[in-house]
């Protein structure tokens, strides 16, 4: 039930790019159509729970625990080892799946290089680990992951509603200065509005 | 000079923010008080200047298939730098903009203009495109958190204004206000742009617009009525 | 992985940064080897021009050309032949090594200019009924909808063209005809197209004797639709030294490689629908000098 | 013979339905539910109501002109009628400021800037509402709104809301949300709840009005019955069925309250006819502009919307989601259509059937 | 009684003229004939100025199967060979005849054939063709092409299209009131001659489908068709556009035609459907060998001072037949044809042909601005196609036409309902006859462009 909760949370509630403002450039960029949308959005979903699992396990058993680096003044060392992980992760997961699965390379791959540089994947790494340490090191992995799947879920969600209604605003007579990404912004604030109904869930 | 053009490019014709549209990010996230917005800028600027250099360095040496991954390593180095450096004396700041300050790392700005213009001009232009990046970056996260922060919480820079009658739309500091306020000054941007090329091209042309309607055949058939012939 | 690295360096300064450098190394190398080795492995040969693209491109992978980053324009570009100008930061000078790289070549033809052949306007070309509707030529002129204007074959002043000239070179007259603007017209077609009746050609710039006219009813019927059509009276082929005008199927049309543009024809109509341009034209090109001392 | 004929596309009849027909059949059905509101709670709702108006009407107009459109095209009153939607979900001691800021935002920014009538895609009033609960907080929230004591039909022009004889008290919800055990301990009985006399906002009170007004739409062919229902319809379900943390802390879903006996049907009947669910059934949800156009895409949107309200009211911080539940729905919209309405053509389905050779 | 699904009900006004018997009128001192009164390639003249002609005449023969033979509808001289307008817009050759007045006939012309009974199916086709009979609802496609299908298309049905949906139209309920037993001759030389030789003579059946708005024409084709084993008359809704093949077929016969992506047909459901007037045509072309040279066609509308019907020479101009009933000065819309699916005239010197079924004169002058679509659903909800009308006007709007090929605009029979119910009046059909002027082409290319493809491969 608390996990349900999570995922609640994660979705709606600190959606990733409604509320915490993580992963807008992609989120502005790839919206225009629906079919790149749903790629994306695919892609984001299996890439956040990887990195955010890999992440946490290099994390926890490779650098704080033996090699200290998360104890006090040693913790510099993380953001650079973390973009560096999740950077050679995007190109691993990339070469796998050209060669592996094509069809999925074809509809997928095209966004993975997309991701390196995406501030959604390192902030779910970033936020898994102040937010899960407490906990034991197994319930800390399965939240993190659960976390990154499901901000994974709520950048999805808002991508897909995103590129429907950009769509459809194709079509409306949008005043000609605000066409694209200005009216993209007023859909992503009425959107975030409406999330916001879910704000102190408990 | 031309360093200078490179400069002014920067903040007006190709402001990353406003034209460009990249490192759209931190520009929503922090800009609910304006000494984040500040702190945020100066932080940017540090890391985009220093990176800029640094990589038109060694551009040369890195072989080019693996230049992104480098590109990355150098400027994770210089946001730990200022990572530290802010937590070591601006403890308040840096929790105010928490995780935003790893996340220079992947800003879409750094990378982008490293990739696309350290890595392939000398070391000064760099340096100056880099400024110049970041003063436009600046005053958009500026003007930004300005608006915000006035309609939002009725004070600028932490110094209330006044109290106005009513309260203030607390709403501008949440996310729908962010999202409001960078739409409604992208339009504003996009409004002026459009209405100084239209004058333009307009004004040069009316003069012509007349000559042409005058040689046209109904014109002609009015102008040999009243026999001014036009020849 | 082995699970615990034999880690008791001294907490001083010099152990810090050794440390960072030795973490850092380990980390670099192994990474490096797992990416060199699935390289190798799971080798893909892709189109050297896409790789060539790829360079020219920023690769900030902002999406600005619709794709999802800049390796999928690339692609976009070699394999399903898109635009090369739609990197937006890129800019013109992308745009121009994008096509260097694909061989586009711009070759260059005689310069051409696109010209209106009706002049019957609001004054003299009469109307059949009140036009209820959407106000594009196109629609106007779909089959099932009698023509709004006398004449079937005229201009109908809707701005169709106007609409589809993306540089400036045709502005709507006061009298619902299309005028030309001769210097900003690159001869693109895109007006030539959007008009449904097929009114406007793309003729030589050099020549600049027109005939304003396609109505190829008889005469009879011209003089009811409008009052300065051409009613074939066969006048100006008589008229021209040349033999460069003929009336075919009742309308005066020019052959443009033999036109000389000496205006004989023009004084020669009767209802003055063949017109000189040459006046016009050395009055705009004074208009266009920089007047010296000034900036144009 | 006549003079200059008139020439257009077939066909050359129109039928009598018109948008300015529609809009003002809108505003007529909105009236009861606003003479409750009068009665309930004075004169003061009058301003308010004619604040809003006024507001989205200046709002329009000022951005039509400055879209150099005519300005005739105010007279489609599509701005009345958000004007009046937006009044009937405040509050009615809102200041001043609340209905004309809200007007503003919701036709200079949900309606205007998408491209004016017919190119929104969220519903305007509730934008605006939404805007004001974030933008005003103290002013919106469910504690403490003034209604006036019991009194004959006459008087209603003599009591003012802000005069002495109002008395305040929570709104059903805000009791419903802290303190779930004495609902009705607040004075009045379930038929205050259905006839509206209680706190809440202007118009959304009365569910008898709101109902007579939704059913003048459904009888006229403006709104399709099936979107009210599914929408209350996937309400009652999700409150019947989500789990609930119990008085002792475990999660117990409705149902099994139901069999045995004890499930408190006063909550239910507080969920449904009070706050602004009947207002957003059968006025918000079924605004044309912003929901789905064929029947089935409706019901999934109703529903979409209702399982939206019993998450936000069951689980979320404020005590009313039908707003935010529309929102959200608004958002799925193009989703919906998009599957819901694929291309289609006759005779494609049964060829089997039909074709003989 | 089972329908179409969609549809709509406009006023149906023929009340106007609805009891006022055919009356024929006089032709004109001078006609014009046009060449191309049809579906196909336009007639060749085979008469030249200063021929002399007589009623019934040849004056053009059909050029091509898919094309129909021109008579001279009076006896006088040929002054010249003109140009005119046709009512979809365009102008067509046409013969310009001074009537003599003498109504002359043509050798064997009204005389009447004895054995016209017993003649055989091919003959019956032929006739048809001889005597230039084309569909007279409206689209004026060739008789003969319609009754000769391809063997492998068998048809077990003959519908007789008696709904008269279009609102002022009372032409086919005057021609079943007063000639009801020709209209039956006709129905069943129509069946004989889609009757294959060897099959039994009741293999094909005859359906006279009549709407409910014209019940006494129905309980009197009911009596009169009692007897007949394969004929029956068939009572429909009342809902326009019930007389529309497809939806016609549909509520009679359960049946769906496949869509124009299919190149669907009504002869793949085994159905032909045909006119009232066309069945009468046919059996005075059978019976009295006369030529289709003349046809009855509704004069009504506000603006007119005695609505009727008329008995019309083909080549009569729009002015004469509209000032032979009084026209007055209000009228601000002349129709050639319906209402729905009429076409505006811009001027009246255009002459009636085999397919104008009504000249109407309308006063409305309804203010017709247009607004966004609100998306209310009304023409999804509405149309007989059960297509996406919408989707046309919103990408017409924007100007994306080539999409609305994805959205089977080629499907779309212009039948009005959905312009007629749009609250925002959004001109639908005209953004369809744009999205088709656009999709056609495009889809021709892609077709060349494939066949050249396989060539390619196969060359």
């Amino acid at each position: 039930m608390q996990y349900v909760k999570l995922v609640i949370a994660a979705v709606f509630v600190s959606n990733f790019v409604l509320a915490q403002f993580l992963g807008l450039c992609p989120f502005i960029g790839v919206s225009k159509k629906t079919s790149s949308a749903v790629g994306m959005g695919i892609a984001v979903i299996f890439v956040m729970t990887l990195a955010s699992f890999v992440t946490y396990l290099v994390y926890w058993k490779l650098l704080y625990m033996p090699l200290g680096i998360g104890v006090d003044a040693r913790d510099y060392l993380n953001i650079v080892v973390f973009i560096v992980v999740i950077a050679s992760l995007v190109q691993f997961v990339e070469m796998v799946l050209q060669k592996s699965m094509p069809a999925l390379y074809r509809a997928l791959g095209i966004y993975l290089p997309l991701i390196t540089t995406n501030c959604a994947v390192l902030g779910v790494a970033q936020l898994n680990i102040s937010r899960f340490g407490s906990g034991g090191f197994a319930a800390g992995l399965l939240g993190a992951t659960l976390n990154g799947f499901a901000s994974g879920l709520g950048f999805t969600l808002a991508l897909l509603l995103m590129s429907a209604i950009r769509e459809r605003l194709d079509e409306a007579d949008v005043p000609l200065p605000f066409r694209g990404v200005p009216i993209a912004f007023v859909v992503a604030s009425a959107l975030a509005l409406a999330f916001l109904g879910f704000s102190g869930m408990a | 000079m031309h360093l200078l053009k490179e400069i002014t490019k920067g903040i007006i014709r190709e402001n990353p923010v406003l034209v460009l549209l990249i490192g759209l990010c931190p520009t929503l996230a922090v800009t609910s008080r304006i000494t984040d917005a500040v702190g945020m800028s100066i932080a940017a600027a540090f890391v985009l200047i220093c990176s800029n250099l640094i990589i038109s360095m060694i551009k040369d040496v890195i072989p080019k298939k693996i230049r992104i991954p480098c590109y990355i390593v150098v400027i994770a180095t210089f946001v730990t730098l200022v990572q530290m450096f802010m937590a070591a004396y601006f403890p308040d700041l840096n929790d105010s903009l928490g995780i935003f300050i790893p996340l220079i790392v992947v800003n879409c700005i750094i990378l982008g203009r490293a990739e696309a213009f350290a890595g392939r001009n000398g070391i000064l232009a760099s340096a100056a495109d880099g400024l110049g990046m970041s003063m436009g970056f600046a005053f958009a996260l500026l003007v930004i958190s300005f608006v915000r922060e006035v309609l939002g919480s009725w004070s600028i820079g932490g110094i209330p204004v006044s109290d106005g009658g009513f309260a203030p739309m607390a709403v501008m500091i949440m996310a729908p206000g962010a999202f409001v306020v960078v739409a409604l000054i992208l339009g504003l941007m996009n409004a002026l742009r459009d209405r100084k090329r239209t004058c333009a091209v307009a004004g040069a042309l009316n003069r012509e617009i007349t000559l042409y309607a005058a040689s046209k055949p109904e014109a002609l058939k009015l102008a040999r009525a009243d026999n001014t012939d036009p020849g | 992985m082995c699970p615990v690295l034999p880690v008791t360096v001294a907490a001083s300064a010099g152990g810090y940064t050794l440390f960072g450098v030795l973490v850092m190394l380990v980390i670099g190398a192994v990474l490096g080897l797992v990416l060199f080795a699935a390289s190798r492995f799971f080798k893909t040969d892709v189109d050297e021009r896409v790789e060539k693209i790829l360079d020219v491109l920023p690769n900030v992978n902002c999406g600005a050309c619709g794709f999802g980053g800049c390796a999928a324009y690339a692609e976009a570009v070699v394999y399903k032949g898109s635009a090369c100008s739609l990197c937006a930061p890129g800019g013109a000078d992308v745009e121009c090594r994008i096509a260097e790289i694909m061989g586009a070549s711009v070759g260059d033809r005689e310069p051409l200019v696109a010209v209106v052949h009706c002049g019957g306007g609001t004054r003299s070309a009469h109307s059949a009924a009140g036009y209820y509707g959407i106000a594009s030529c196109r629609a106007a002129s779909v089959p099932g909808l009698n023509s709004p204007k006398a004449c079937v074959f005229g201009c109908l002043g809707m701005g169709d063209c106007v609409a589809a000239c993306k540089f400036d070179a045709m502005v709507m007259g006061d009298d619902g005809l299309p005028l030309v603007i001769e210097s900003n017209c690159v001869a693109c077609g895109a007006c030539v197209r959007a008009c449904p009746r097929n009114i406007i050609q793309l003729h030589p710039l050099k020549s600049f004797v027109h005939v304003y006219c396609i109505n190829t009813d008889k005469g009879r019927d011209v003089r009811k639709a409008c009052d300065i059509g051409c009613i074939a009276c066969m006048k100006c082929e008589k008229i021209c030294p040349v033999d460069a005008i003929h009336v075919i199927n009742n309308v005066a049309v020019i052959d443009y490689d033999k036109c000389i543009s000496c205006g004989k024809c023009v004084k020669e109509c009767p209802q003055g629908i063949i017109v000189n341009m040459r006046k016009t034209r050395k009055e705009i090109d004074r208009l266009r000098q920089p007047v010296p001392g000034g900036t144009s | 013979m006549p003079p200059d004929l008139q020439v257009s596309v077939s066909p050359h009849i129109r039928s009598q339905e018109t948008v300015p027909r529609i809009m003002w059949t809108v505003a007529g059905a909105l009236v009861p539910a606003g003479l409750v509101g009068l009665y309930v709670f004075g004169w003061r709702i009058l301003v308010v109501v004619s604040l809003s108006v006024l507001s989205c009407i200046v709002t329009e107009a000022a951005s039509l002109r400055a879209r150099k459109l005519p300005l005739a095209r105010l007279r489609d009153g599509s701005a009345v009628v958000t004007g009046v939607l937006l009044a009937f979900v405040l509050p009615p001691h809102a200041a001043w400021y609340v209905p004309v800021v809200g007007g503003m935002v919701a036709i200079g920014l949900a309606k205007q800037l998408f491209g004016g009538l017919g190119h929104n895609v969220f519903n305007p009033a509730l934008i605006g509402r939404a805007f004001l609960q974030f933008a005003f907080p103290l002013q919106l929230n469910h504690a403490e709104w003034p209604y006036l004591i019991r009194r004959p039909l006459l008087e209603i022009f003599r009591g003012d809301v802000a005069s002495a004889d109002a008395i305040a008290g929570a709104t059903p919800l805000a009791v419903l949300k802290d303190a779930p055990g004495e609902v009705f301990s607040g004075g009045w009985s379930f038929w205050d709840l259905f006839s509206g006399y209680m706190p809440g906002c202007i118009g959304e009170t009365s569910s008898v009005a709101i109902i007579l007004g939704g059913a003048l739409l459904i009888a006229l062919g403006y709104v399709n019955w099936r979107l009210p229902v599914a929408y209350l319809a996937a309400l009652v379900a999700g409150v019947l069925l989500f789990p609930v943390a119990g008085a002792d802390g475990a999660l117990r879903a409705g149902l099994p309250a139901i069999f045995d006996g004890t499930y408190p049907w006063q909550n239910l009947a507080v969920h449904v006819f009070s706050g602004g669910l009947m207002l957003g059934a059968f006025f918000m949800i079924t605004d044309m502009v912003t929901s789905p156009m064929t029947s089935r895409g409706q019901v999934i949107y109703g529903v979409i919307g209702g399982i939206m309200v019993a998450l936000i009211r069951l689980y979320g911080g404020y005590p009313e989601g039908v707003c935010y539940s529309i929102l959200i729905a608004n958002g799925f919209r193009p989703m919906i259509d998009r599957f819901t309405m694929p291309p289609r053509v006759f005779g494609q389905r049964d060829i089997a059937a039909g074709g003989t050779s | 009684m089972r329908s179409f699904r969609g549809g709509v009900h406009p006023p149906d006004m023929k009340h106007l003229s609805a009891d006022a018997p055919i009356e024929v009128l006089a032709a004109p001192e001078q006609l014009v004939v046009p060449l191309s009164q049809h579906i196909g390639a336009p007639a060749r003249p085979i008469v030249q100025a200063g021929d002399d002609v007589r009623v019934g005449q040849l004056i053009g023969e059909a050029s091509g199967f898919v094309s129909a033979a021109v008579h001279s509808p009076v006896s006088g001289k040929v002054k010249a060979v003109t140009r005119t307008r046709h009512p979809l817009g365009n102008t067509v050759d046409a013969l310009l005849i001074e009537n003599d007045g003498q109504d002359r006939m043509a050798e064997r012309v009204g005389e009447d054939n004895p054995n016209w009974r017993d003649v055989s199916p091919r003959d019956i086709v032929d006739t048809a063709m001889k005597a230039g009979i084309v569909g007279m609802g409206g689209a004026t496609f060739p008789t003969h092409v319609k009754l000769s299908p391809p063997e492998s298309k068998h048809i077990d049905t003959v519908i007789l299209n008696a709904a008269e949906c279009e609102p002022y139209l009372t032409c086919d309920y005057r021609l079943l009131l007063e000639r009801t037993e020709d209209v039956i001759e006709g129905l069943k030389l129509l069946v004989r001659a889609l009757t294959p030789p060897d099959a039994p003579p009741n293999r094909v059946s005859g359906i006279i489908a009549v709407e409910a708005n014209k019940k006494d024409v129905f309980l009197k084709l009911q009596d009169m068709l009692q007897d007949k084993t394969n004929l029956l008359a068939r009572l429909m809704p009342v809902k326009y556009p019930q007389g529309a093949e497809k939806q016609l077929i549909k509520t009679v016969l359960n049946r769906e035609v496949p869509p124009q992506s299919q190149r669907g047909l009504p002869m793949d459901v085994g159905v032909v459907v045909q006119n009232v007037g066309t069945a009468l045509a046919l059996y005075e072309a059978v019976r009295f060998n006369k030529p289709l040279y003349e046809r009855v066609l509704t004069v009504s509308g506000d603006a007119i001072d005695t609505p009727g019907n008329l008995l019309v020479r083909v080549g009569t101009s729009t002015e004469h037949v509209l000032k032979a009933r009084g026209i007055t000065d209000s009228a601000s819309v002349v129709i050639s044809g319906g209402p729905m699916m009429g076409i505006a005239l811009s001027r009246l010197s255009t002459p009636v042909n085999k397919g104008t079924s009504g000249l109407l004169a309308l006063s409305s002058s309804e203010n017709w601005e247009t607004m966004p679509c609100i998306s209310c659903g009304a023409c999804v909800r509405h149309c007989p196609m059960q297509l996406i009308p919408s989707k046309f006007s919103t990408l017409g709007d924007v100007g994306r036409y080539d999409e609305t090929e994805h959205w089977n605009v080629i499907d779309c029979i212009e039948c009005g309902v959905c312009t007629y119910v749009c609250p925002s009046r959004r001109p639908i059909v005209q953004h369809v006859k744009i999205g088709k002027a656009v999709v056609v082409p495009l889809m021709r290319a892609r077709a060349e462009e494939l066949r050249r493809q396989q060539e390619k491969e196969h060359g």
